[in-house]
């Protein structure tokens, strides 16, 4: 049997919504369904603020998250009763049975259930309370109830449940007590719901990975060596992460007093031809920029993965949107070409994270990997390669006759790629600067030295549009001419890609394309798509319109944008909606 | 353990008598339940009412973490700004005019990280503002990493296997600052932290409060209620406040953190400091057209 | 070694850390807080007594309710329980009401068999007193004056002493050797009893006011034996030879049969049994009709089931029984055969009315909706009446025909005290016993001038919370009961079967530890607090609240407590002792310990 | 009054439904809140023997689809057990804590089995067949050509045998007093009617002649799971026993709301209670019958349904008097068949 089920979890911050989304994706992966999952939660630690947890178990290949849940677990009923109506027809409803406080009419979730919707009150807080004294692991108890209304296996969670919370000391017992209550109670519930699970499907062993958590990997696989960070939502669980594994690995990694010192680090340590990196997001970028131009400057590798959020200043640091995209291109002083490129899917996030090294070392520049809070914080099933697809390696280093004294650092090459001597070479010693410089890296502010030096910290670049292995651009859908074409960047092409996938069931010829390459731009590629389709249409999650600025500068061409600015991804409807608009002609409707 | 029966509708009186909630917002603090920092967040509008401070004549400045949220559950004019640069943003508000009372708070990644460039700057200037700093060793509002107070050994996500690095003294770095007025509380004494507040807001000049606070949702093992209540001292009552060798003394009893105050001293502001040199080149410039 | 005073093996130490007030406000939270014992009108202390069975100190729990009520074990079996609609446990959300009664019959049941009672004497007063009855009332009396030093002499119409508890009750609600063990340690300091002695005005009996002449007080506690009488109209053959009712020998009243079956004489019933009337001897006499060998027992009630002032449980145990319980039907008349033998009742229906002020529910007949119920038997007990025919001096009569007491307990009549139901009319066992002491203290107080004795909180400090939140999970511990067979099959012949067998030890700890202790008072230290709301967090009901406001109410009781939503207006984090319930959750959760408990409770002090 | 009423209905039994219904049709801009315990939205009692014909989704079994409560804007909430009705201040309290006001309420909550109190120590090993739900998990306890034991048989259980039987299972029925109940057949009837279930195929006990039913005890392993105990020794093997012992009204939440309780609540002929904002319907309420000078239950499914839309009718202004439609008698016919309004639903 096919599965698609698409489960919401409902709750305030401090009551383990989050925590519950966690467990139900490790257990359901474990148990061989493919997820797509992702998370909306508040930038109070605990405190009062909503949280949703969602996930979509399948069996079969999707790309992003549905309109409509088949399931919905509300821990708190003033949050949960606005997201009722995202439960379709005959899903179920799973919510607390009993208020402590007396409530007003229509303050129970249960006043807000359609009639075709299947309600399941569970006296959550008390059997949280029964098995464990508190009403902490009322999360634990809804899972539970779940797994038991579903049949789903119980070891996986409890499994899940252990390692989760190993390190917790005294609460792991008590999370697994809850959880078992909650599972008796759902294996008792009569279920009404039209909602099951089939086998999963039995095929290629899959992970299931964060967008952030593929970051790491990537990093991993291609080597890393040294990270600098400072923390900042959302890229905060890349440092993490690597702090678990790069210790194991003999590997070293330094949190900084904050990104000035996290980027010079990482400079620091490339210009010794180390594997660096660091992470962050927009406001970090800010405090980097100053350096980066530094990094430019001086030709130095470095990586720096940054998770876009809400802006500008702090603005929503715990929602999603795609807008620094013309500061992780532009922000520097100076004309400071660097590689931007910017996955848009976890897969990708692994992807283009071991590829940065790759680029970083083989173009010597810094190179930012663009990531959202959408795809930081999101979590597929991925494929992972037997073997990391990476070249480990990658230096053009100066060679024994390019050594000695006559030694150039900048040397002005046919691909503007200058043989570096890395400090304990011997013979390659040089000075690095962040003023203009010659080809021996001494100061040099003539105009035509200023022009051909330009050039080369350009042009080089350039190489990297054909860099071997790497998808710069990718176009899905109808082949030849469409009469309409989807052009996206980042998370929102997997929103883009069902809406594309969902109008050509419609009858409508489409294709859409995916942009990885943001900087140096695949101008020709980009052209020839928009040259094919009627209408080009560009949904980004900002409000001025970054990436369709970009295409427009870039291929001369114009093209037709959709933006919003919600801090959740795009929802395909709308896409579809303004599809069906252009397609009609309709200009009104077309925002 | 007292016994004696609390009348509720006595306290209630009393609070509302007081006229202290003036000084509070409407909007219930946000931090998870069991937070120290509810407990400042009480005290430092006891304080300024006590002080008889206008609401309206006080800015509270914050950088960014959970402490910096503090202006929003205080009604006062408040400055919510960047992550590190509440000192430098305080700085020009007291700059510019000279009548306000200005407090600054943060945390202590906030103030000694990100921060930590600026600190020294405001102390030895003698801005003549009050920083109340929160510490509670970690950084909260991105769940949990190791901050420049995290003691050694501590893990947290960032040092999953320990912290290798030892934390700083904030109190040693505040006083060879050349902060003028220096004490540390703690959050779990809301009376005497309240007490301190109200001293430190007297204090003409850069007065720095460290208050200790322990992070209920991301450290479960050191900086603990338990363990701060059974480590905290009193500053002795011989400590005599003026001896800025005897405060560094104090500073480094680490293990048992002495409450109270540690050094005052009274030095020209950086405001005076302006004053005085606009005045000399008032006087300057009038000699010249004089001549 | 120097003099030790004599403990027994479960008291508990006593605390030194206790301090007493008289604040209204303190005794005010005791009323509000402790809703059993509000409730209970011999005022027992029923957290005291359900905490010592919870630490195993049954004994211990048998003295604290001896305190307020010298029959435990009897109450224990046959109280009407008013303590326990009120428990805490039983209010919305909380769950069921704790078997207070069931556990006060534990403490008597498994209390040490060497248990000894404790009495606290006063030294001899040489002041007589007389009590007339020796029911529930005139025993809590006898035994308090006697206490207080004063001789006491107990006269009763009957042989033996105990009056409607051994004369009204069946063996199967109330076993005799209980009632007779705690009806002597009742009276077995000094109290002299003259069973089979009526005061009255007939030859041979002892007059009134000799009484007075030779007492120093005299209090009445003569009760309320008389029957209600019924004038039922006669129908059918045999209705003209009968000039009442009761003329027809399948028709009787029901609380003179129960007597009689409890003196020994020999009762039967036939047929079908129609039981009129609503009450625990309506409801005794169909269950003993049962036993009697009955074909069917139904009662016939005015109003409706739901109005019955019997426990919940009495009444399902008797439709175990097969007793049947029909409402809304007044008995207007009795069939009779040519042999004058009984052949149905006529009833009419009743509609509901409004609320009488006593708290009960009208029942208005419709006209013309008379209809016979066919029965074999006729068994009255629609209620009791006072008999004043005995008293050979005038007391002032209030509108009902019950002598009228002043605040002070005395009659008109200077030194003739009343008591019980002889003055409330019908009430309840626990009643009459709270009535009864209660006499004996006014008594007391008039024959020495002052009253002796006060009540006061007293406020002891509580270290931890005594529970957890577990317990509050527990089912309500259902007793086990007699096997139907053994009750009903066996009964005519055999030893009367106990119904309700009383919890077994577990069941008594089990039972003990639901109990809310609501005589903790749980309050934050505002001074300390730092408004962290961790309690909040963990409080497994609405019962901590940030408060802005509260009212006080004139008894010094707390009402509503206002909360606040806003920040400015928060004027302390309050727990709401009405809502508490007494889980320790805000109490282990407070960072900074500002949580207190403390144990609140009357007690009573000599006055100065 | 300001605004449209609040009308709250308990129960989403045929009375319920059907007052729900003619209530919107007569009063357009009304609020109507229909309460109900179960999960599910109106479906057909009656039919619930069908899960022994295969029928299992329970959509299957609704009257009308969940759509057309939102058309008819009438909210339907379910899972929903009212605790107390507070008259005075015109207030449902809802189990979950909610306070529902009203301007009127009709309860029509309808009634649930009777377990006969001597009985009731054995309710753990008896099963129910009054909802959707219970049906089903008799249908899954209950093996092909498994036996049933019905205690009691009114009209409700001798339906199911009936189905019970076509569908080749076995019933025994432990015939009593309740046996055919609402129905009071003199005994040479009741006999006749007896041998009729007889020649269906259903196993007669005479439970009453034989002592009664002494207790119901579980089964030993590897039998069947359930045993059915007379006061004479006698026991009796089943896969499931079910009481049928007739309904009693479910009127607990009403006790201490001051509305008139009997065994039912008691409403005037023209359904109302001694509350002017309270009415009732359907097999909770005993309606006062002039004829008889008594309260009365009707039971059928056309009497409650009649009674839930004059329920209705008289909430919007009319004011008439309950009158039964349906014939109450039962017998056999030609001695093979048993005619009973009871079984009669369409």
């Amino acid at each position: 049997m096919r599965t698609d089920v698409q489960i919401a979890i409902c709750g305030s911050a401090g009551e383990g919504t989050i925590a519950a989304g966690d467990i139900l994706r490790s257990a359901l992966a474990a148990a061989g369904y493919r997820i797509i999952s992702f998370d909306a939660y508040p930038a109070e630690i605990r405190g009062f603020g909503k949280c949703v947890a969602r996930l979509r178990a399948t069996t079969e290949q999707v790309y992003s998250l549905k309109e409509k849940s088949d399931v919905l677990v509300c821990l708190n009923d003033e949050y949960g009763i606005p997201q009722v109506g995202e439960v379709r027809d005959f899903g179920a409803v799973v919510y607390e049975a009993k208020s402590i406080t007396t409530l007003a009419a229509g303050a129970h979730l249960s006043a807000h259930l359609r009639p075709a919707q299947i309600p399941y009150p569970v006296a959550i807080r008390e059997l949280s309370e029964r098995a464990t004294g508190a009403t902490r692991s009322r999360n634990l108890v809804a899972l539970g109830f779940l797994a038991g209304l579903y049949g789903l296996g119980v070891d996986p969670f409890l499994r899940i449940i252990d390692a989760k919370f190993k390190n917790k000391g005294a609460i792991a017992e008590p999370n697994r007590k809850a959880f078992v209550a909650g599972q008796q109670a759902g294996s008792q519930a009569f279920k009404l719901d039209l909602v099951s699970f089939g086998q999963p499907s039995a095929g290629q062993k899959s992970t299931i990975l964060s967008g952030n958590a593929a970051v790491v990997q990537g990093c991993l696989d291609a080597g890393i060596d040294t990270f600098f960070g400072y923390p900042i939502t959302p890229a905060t669980t890349i440092m993490e992460r690597l702090a678990v594994e790069m210790p194991r690995r003999a590997k070293r990694l330094v949190q900084t007093e904050d990104e000035i010192s996290a980027i010079a680090a990482v400079i620091g340590a490339g210009y010794t031809g180390a594997r660096a990196a660091t992470a962050t997001s927009g406001p970090g970028l800010a405090l980097m920029s100053e350096m980066l131009g530094l990094g430019t400057m001086a030709e130095v590798p470095c990586v720096i993965f940054v998770s876009q959020r809400g802006g500008p200043s702090t603005g929503i640091p715990t929602k999603t949107e795609q807008s620094d995209l013309n500061m992780a291109i532009y922000g520097s002083p100076g004309d400071a070409p660097r590689i931007v490129i910017a996955p848009t899917n976890v897969e990708g996030c692994y992807r283009c994270a071991g590829k940065a090294f790759e680029m970083a070392e083989r173009y010597q520049s810094p190179v930012i990997v663009l990531l959202d809070l959408y795809l930081s914080n999101r979590y597929e099933t991925v494929v992972m390669p037997a073997a990391p697809p990476f070249e480990v390696d990658g230096d053009r280093l100066a060679s024994k006759k390019e050594l000695g004294p006559g030694y150039r650092r900048f040397a002005l090459t046919k691909d503007g790629v200058s043989p570096r001597a890395l400090p304990g070479m011997v013979g390659g010693m040089h000075v690095v600067t962040g003023l203009e410089h010659n080809e021996m890296g001494r100061v040099n502010e003539q105009p035509d030295n200023h022009e051909a030096m330009s050039r080369k910290r350009h042009d080089k670049l350039l190489h990297a549009l054909h860099h071997p292995d790497f998808t710069q651009v990718k176009r899905f859908g109808d082949e030849g001419r469409v009469a309409i074409g989807l052009l996206a960047w980042g998370s929102t092409f997997g929103e883009c890609l069902a809406a594309m996938f969902r109008a050509r069931t419609e009858g409508v010829r489409c294709a859409a394309m995916k942009v990885v390459m943001m900087s140096p731009f695949p101008v020709e590629a980009v052209a020839e798509f928009i040259d094919q389709c009627d209408v080009v249409l560009v949904p980004e999650l900002n409000y001025q319109g970054q990436f369709a600025h970009l295409v427009q500068a870039q291929t001369g061409r114009t093209v037709r944008r959709y933006n919003r600015v919600i801090g959740a991804p795009m929802p395909v409807e709308e896409i579809q909606a303004q599809m069906r608009a252009l397609l009609a002609g309709d200009e009104r409707k077309a925002a | 353990m007292p016994t004696s029966p609390v009348y509720l509708e006595d306290k209630l009186r009393e609070v509302r008598e007081s006229g202290r909630m003036e000084y509070r917002s409407r909007s219930l603090p946000t931090w998870c339940p069991g937070c120290g920092y509810f407990s400042i967040v009480d005290g430092l509008p006891g304080a300024l009412n006590e002080a008889g401070i206008q609401p309206e004549s006080t800015v509270v400045v914050s950088g960014i973490g959970c402490s910096s949220r503090f202006p929003f559950f205080v009604n006062t004019y408040g400055f919510h700004t960047l992550h590190g640069r509440v000192l430098p943003v305080a700085t020009g508000i007291k700059t510019a005019n000279e009548a306000l009372t200005v407090i600054a708070v943060g945390g202590d990644g906030d103030g000694f990280a990100i921060g930590g460039g600026h600190l020294p700057h405001a102390a030895r200037r003698n801005v003549d503002l009050t920083y109340l700093l929160f510490d509670n060793g970690i950084y909260g509002l991105t769940k949990g990493q190791t901050s420049p107070t995290s003691a050694l050994g501590f893990r947290t996500s960032t040092s999953p296997y320990e912290n290798a690095d030892p934390p700083l003294n904030p109190l040693l770095m505040v006083l060879s600052y050349g902060a003028t007025w220096v004490g540390q509380a703690y959050a779990g004494r809301p009376q005497q932290l309240e007490a301190l507040i109200k001293q430190a807001i007297a204090h003409r000049g850069f007065s720095y409060l460290h208050i200790l606070s322990p992070c209920v949702t991301f450290d479960k093992t050191d900086r603990t209620y338990q363990n701060l209540g059974m480590h905290v001292t009193e500053v002795p009552a011989a400590h005599d406040p003026g001896d800025l060798g005897a405060a560094m003394r104090l500073a480094l009893q680490v293990q048992t953190p002495a409450l109270g105050l540690y050094y005052r001293e009274s030095r020209a502001t950086m405001g005076d400091g302006l004053n005085a040199l606009a005045e000399k080149a008032m006087g300057r410039g009038a000699r010249q057209r004089a001549a | 070694m120097s003099a030790v005073v004599e403990r027994q093996h479960d008291e508990a130490p006593v605390s030194v850390q206790a301090s007493y007030s008289e604040d209204p406000r303190d005794v005010g939270w005791v009323v509000q807080n402790i809703p059993c014992q509000a409730a209970c009108p011999a005022g027992t202390n029923v957290p005291g007594y359900i905490r010592a069975i919870a630490e195993g100190r049954h004994g211990e729990g048998y003295e604290i309710n001896r305190a307020a009520n010298v029959l435990p074990g009897v109450l224990g079996r046959i109280c009407s329980r008013p303590c326990e609609p009120a428990c805490r446990h039983g209010w919305p959300g909380n769950g069921e009401s704790v078997g207070i009664c069931d556990l006060k019959r534990s403490a008597a049941d498994l209390k040490n068999a060497g248990h000894r009672i404790t009495e606290r004497l006063y030294a001899p007063t040489g002041k007589r007193v007389a009590i007339v009855g020796a029911g529930p009332a005139g025993v809590a009396a006898a035994h308090d004056l006697s206490v207080l030093g004063h001789d006491v002499t107990v006269f009763d119409r009957e042989q033996h002493f105990g009056g409607m508890l051994r004369y009204g009750i069946p063996e199967f609600r109330l076993p005799r050797d209980i009632l007779d063990v705690e009806l002597r340690n009742a009276l077995r300091l000094g109290v002299e009893f003259r069973g089979g002695h009526p005061i009255g005005k007939a030859p041979g009996e002892t007059r009134l006011t000799e009484l007075l002449k030779t007492h120093d007080a005299v209090l009445l506690a003569a009760g309320c034996v008389a029957p209600l009488p019924l004038a039922l109209k006669l129908h059918g053959p045999g209705a003209a030879k009968m000039s009442s009712e009761t003329d027809c020998p399948d028709v009787e009243h029901g609380l003179p049969f129960l007597m009689a079956l409890h003196r020994g004489e020999k009762r039967s019933v036939r047929g079908r049994v129609a039981v009129v009337g609503a009450g625990y001897t309506a409801l005794d006499c169909a269950r003993v009709a049962m036993r009697l060998g009955a074909k069917e027992a139904t009662i016939h009630i005015r109003t409706t089931e739901e109005y019955i002032p019997v426990t919940k449980v009495e009444i399902f145990e008797a439709k175990r029984e097969s007793v049947r319980i029909k409402g809304l039907r007044a008995p207007v008349g009795i069939v009779v055969d040519e042999d004058g033998r009984l052949t149905g009742v006529r009833f009419v229906q009743n509609r509901l009315g409004a609320w009488r002020p006593d708290g009960r529910r009208q029942a208005i007949a419709i006209e013309g909706s008379e209809f016979i119920e066919p029965c074999d038997t006729l068994l009255i007990a629609i209620g009791q009446r006072t008999v004043n025919d005995f008293l050979d001096l005038a007391v002032e009569l209030d509108q009902w025909h019950n002598v009228r007491i002043g605040d002070d307990g005395m009659t008109s009549v200077r030194g003739l005290f009343a008591a019980g139901d002889y003055v409330t009319g019908p009430t309840t066992v626990v009643e009459a016993v709270g009535r009864g002491r209660q006499a004996a203290q006014r008594v007391d107080a008039w024959l020495m001038g002052k009253s002796r004795r006060k009540r006061v909180v007293q406020i002891t400090p509580v270290q931890a919370p005594l529970r957890e939140r577990a317990y509050d999970f527990i089912a309500r511990q259902q007793m086990r009961t007699a096997p139907l067979q053994e009750r009903i099959a066996k009964g005519r012949d055999a030893q009367p079967c106990e119904v309700e067998l009383g919890l077994d030890g577990e069941q008594t700890a089990q039972e003990a530890r639901r109990c809310y202790l609501c005589n903790l008072k749980y309050q934050i230290d505002i001074d300390r607090c730092i408004y962290c709301r961790a309690c909040i967090e963990v409080a497994p009901r609405n019962c901590i609240l940030l408060v802005e406001g509260v009212e006080v109410r004139s008894d010094g009781s707390y009402g509503r407590l206002q909360e606040a939503r806003d920040w400015n207006r928060v004027g302390a984090i309050w727990i709401d002792n009405n809502e508490c319930i007494r889980c320790g959750a805000c109490y282990r959760a407070c960072p900074v310990d500002c949580i207190t408990i403390t144990r609140n409770e009357f007690v009573e002090v000599d006055t100065p | 009054m300001s605004g449209p009423r609040r009308h709250v209905i308990i129960g989403t039994g045929v009375a319920g439904n059907q007052a729900a219904h003619t209530l919107r049709q007569r009063e357009p801009d009304g609020s109507i809140s229909l309460l109900t315990l179960s999960a599910l939205p109106f479906y057909n009692r009656y039919d619930l023997p069908k899960v022994f014909r295969g029928i299992h989704d329970w959509r299957g079994f609704l009257v009308d689809p969940p759509s057309h409560y939102e058309e008819q804007r009438i909210e339907l909430r379910r899972c929903t057990r009212v605790v107390n009705v507070d008259a005075q201040r015109k207030v449902v309290v809802l189990a979950h804590n909610e306070e529902l006001p009203y301007d009127t309420l009709l309860v029509a909550s309808g009634g649930r089995a009777y377990l006969p109190e001597e009985l009731s120590e054995f309710r753990d090993l008896l099963d129910g067949f009054s909802s959707f739900e219970q049906a089903m998990a008799v249908q899954r306890k209950l093996p092909q050509g498994g036996r049933v034991a019905i205690l009691g048989g009114d009209m409700i259980g001798l339906d199911l045998a009936r189905t019970l039987l076509d569908t080749g299972h076995r019933v025994v029925l432990f015939a009593g007093k309740f046996t055919f109940w609402p129905h009071t057949e003199p005994p040479d009837q009741r006999v006749k009617l007896l041998d009729v279930l007889e020649r269906m195929g259903v196993q007669i006990v005479d439970a009453e002649g034989r002592g009664g039913i002494a207790s119901i005890q579980a089964g030993a392993a590897g039998f069947a799971t359930r045993r059915v105990v007379l006061g004479d020794g006698t026991e009796f093997p089943a896969d499931v026993v079910l009481p049928s012992f007739g309904l009693v009204p479910s009127v607990e939440f009403m006790l201490g709301s001051g509305v008139a309780i009997e065994r039912g609540l008691l409403v005037s002929p023209t359904l109302r209670t001694s509350d002017a904002s309270i009415m009732a319907a359907g097999d909770v309420c005993q309606i006062w019958s002039d004829e008889h000078k008594r309260y009365r239950f009707y039971y059928g499914w056309k009497n409650v349904r009649s009674m839930g839309e004059l329920a209705a009718r008289n909430l919007t202004g009319e004011d008439e008097p309950f009158v039964p439609v349906q014939d109450e008698s039962l017998h056999e016919h030609d001695g093979t068949v048993i005619h009973s309004p009871f079984w009669e639903y369409a």
